[in-house]
């Protein structure tokens, strides 16, 4: 009985990373995001990586890193701010953007994972994004006719997911807004390697309260604990007494 | 004279009701959660995946896990819920949130917005705000009547690369408001004038063409 | 601010049922079935009803009460069996079943909630269910060719779910397998009751753990203590000590 | 002699590996879970939205929230999980589910499933099969040979109608077992026989076209 648990970052990419591979990775902004998988993945030097994932990185931190090693030839996301090695890679022509809405993107990541080829979505109709696409229109529950636009799947070579408690057998639970796109990630790698803060005995999670199955993840490392970083501390004064 | 944008932010308000689900963009409709009415429930989705947006944390209590869709930290409040950007954009795209107040930088008579990108400059990406103005009932934007050289931003048709066709409810800007039947082809409708702007005013400054409603005539 | 909180299932059925209207009802078999939901949809008498759900009850349980009424005029489900009443209507013509692939039903229901009009799926392709329904080939994640079928979503007037435990935002918590259909059935509806076996305080629920956020949820009955039917009760003997 | 049910159910079990997601059907396929090899793992996946299927309950501890997906009353087990129908199938639909064992009422040489309808007779409807040959990685059907009449099940083209159209991995029959090379239209192999059953048995009571593994002929 092969475990699923490896000893570190670097043990769980062994065999994984080839040039040209297609990458997903999880967070939104710096939240969620498996910041030690994505320094692996700089380590593994592969390169002309498509990368997905919401953003890729920020300055300095999360996917950002992969980028300045040169390794990303092309990214799919919805949102390409606070990052001036990809702004600079993408005015001068080095790197290619596919820019998604937010909600295609998950939506496509958890149409890949689910065996969902293509939909339809009423987001993005008549603007550029539906540029050479196919649309078509449909009528919605309140009888309004409406164009939509076919949006299609998304699959990964290998997806790089963040989670805050995961059992032997993989199960995975994450923390307040740190799920976002990772558990459609979770199911849309051929391997999913899981980043985790706490790795408990089979049976200590609730059945009931798992949120991406086993069955979606490959491989476990537990996190070297490296700080959670935030993009914009917000804090409010505390009233008078 | 104009609203202020705390004025804007309050004539936006008003469009709340009792049990509504609403997402705020960044800018003046985040100040919209502070004007809620008193004994009115309204309920906060932030579309990184929590229903339920509290007030900011205290120092020393923030949490990196739990942000908002502008990456601020916030708290969550009892009887919130947390779930993936798939299950948040389904609640959006499938029509269960009520309203949602976003800022513009052009709209046009028949309801276009665009607010996501300005050829020539690097783009940042649309985020969520193509799925919040397909998928919300109801799409308030909120904008300045006019760009820094007095141009109107209220237009026959959008010059910029648009978030989406037909899309906006009602447009509010530093001088009135608007209504804008969307699918029901009946165009845009001046509804309201901030104190002291004429007709003539907002007339002389806006490029798209409107109705004016009985009374404000 | 109102409440959600309604005194009972014909409490909380006030002002929503018509004729011709389409309701969909949680469960699979005898499993998480809204029952006293159920029985409010009986005795509101609307007719000609269209009834979504994996299957319309069986013989003397749940959607059965309905169809013995002579209330439904069309069922969309994946399994028809065990149900004497609907077999003979269906037989004789009396009433339309529109069969639908389990996999394909539950995604439909996602979809009408979710706000995706169609999507393509391989199930079915080749029979059928395929019939008179849009196909096309897609390349999957492992360079396969294959044939898909375009279904569209679903959603309805009216959608009746149970839960185990809800909080008086609507926040929704299952058990078990009696979770199946309920969360899409809950997001599909225009309007949704839940049956729930306890209503809990504000805070009582852990936010990580919703399956189905109140906003999803517009009324909520505490369910009458009906017991629970079970179709086949199966054990196995105690091993020797 | 042809193999019992039991051995048939035997047969099958040697298509199971270690570390395999596996969604059994009713009948002979279910007996299968009760033959995995000591030290090999194997999580048995319910559609209706368990993974880790457990032993069946002790009498007066059956839970009536907690069945397969034929409805018996089951148990689940350390590290199981519970997920709804959308999400279960988009496991199966997914290609994430390794192996699944069905039974057939006719199985064609190029990988055809019948098994939910007879026209005619009452549709109890094709619940989660259609979705399961569509979706699983490597499909296994277990049948008998003949039906009652001595017709063959293993046939030229399916005369019931389809659950699947080139669905079918391996066909195990209780007279032997068919490869089906149902992507690279390398139609059937007989790889093996039942002991006692001589190639011109299987032949006599075969319709459909089959090759011969080496070694059998």
């Amino acid at each position: 009985m092969s475990s699923k648990i490896f000893k570190s970052a670097e043990a769980a990419f062994e065999g994984l990373t080839f040039d040209g591979m297609t990458v997903a990775a999880g967070g939104f902004g710096l939240c969620g995001v498996p910041v030690d998988l994505v320094m692996a993945l700089k380590q593994s030097n592969a390169k002309n990586l498509t990368v997905i994932g919401n953003n890729v990185g920020c300055d300095n931190h999360g996917m950002w890193h992969v980028l300045a090693n040169d390794q990303i030839g092309k990214v799919i996301l919805s949102y390409a701010g606070e990052n001036k090695i990809l702004a600079d890679a993408f005015m001068s022509n080095r790197i290619e953007i596919e820019f998604n809405p937010q909600g295609t993107l998950a939506e496509r990541l958890r149409a890949g994972g689910a065996g969902i080829p293509a939909f339809f979505t009423r987001t993005g109709y008549g603007t550029r994004i539906a540029e050479g696409k196919e649309t078509r229109e449909f009528t919605d529950r309140d009888g309004n006719k409406d164009w939509y636009v076919m949006e299609t799947g998304l699959t990964a070579d290998l997806s790089l997911v963040k989670a805050w408690k995961a059992d032997k057998e993989g199960n995975l639970i994450y923390r307040k807004t740190a799920r976002n796109f990772n558990p459609m990630i979770a199911s849309a790698g051929k391997v999913t390697i899981a980043e985790v803060e706490e790795i408990v005995e089979i049976g200590d999670l609730d059945p009931d309260s798992v949120h991406t199955p086993g069955i979606f993840v490959d491989r476990i490392v537990l996190s070297t604990g490296q700080p959670k970083h935030i993009e914009r501390p917000t804090t409010r004064e505390k009233e008078a007494a | 004279m104009p609203w202020t944008r705390e004025q804007t932010a309050e004539r936006a308000a008003k469009e709340l009701e009792d049990g509504f689900y609403v997402n705020l963009g960044i800018g003046i409709p985040t100040m919209v959660a502070n004007m809620v009415p008193k004994g009115m429930k309204v309920t906060l989705q932030s579309e990184n995946g929590l229903l339920g947006i509290g007030p900011f944390p205290y120092e020393g209590e923030i949490d990196a896990d739990l942000i908002n869709a502008g990456k601020q930290t916030i708290t969550d409040l009892p009887g919130s819920s947390y779930f993936s950007s798939a299950d948040s954009f389904g609640m959006i795209r499938g029509g269960h949130i009520n309203l949602s107040i976003l800022g513009g930088m052009e709209v046009s008579q028949n309801g276009d917005l665009a607010n996501w990108m300005v050829p020539g400059k690097m783009i940042k990406g649309m985020g969520g705000a193509m799925d919040l103005v397909a998928g919300v009932r109801k799409i308030v934007v909120v904008m300045d009547h006019c760009d820094k050289t007095g141009g109107s931003k209220f237009r026959k048709e959008c010059t910029l690369p648009l978030t989406g066709k037909g899309v906006v409810d009602l447009l509010i800007t530093d001088l009135g408001v608007f209504e804008i039947d969307r699918r029901g082809n009946g165009g845009s409708t001046l509804i309201e004038l901030a104190p002291g702007v004429s007709l003539d005013e907002i007339k002389s400054k806006t490029e798209a063409e409107f109705k004016v409603a009985p009374g404000l005539a």
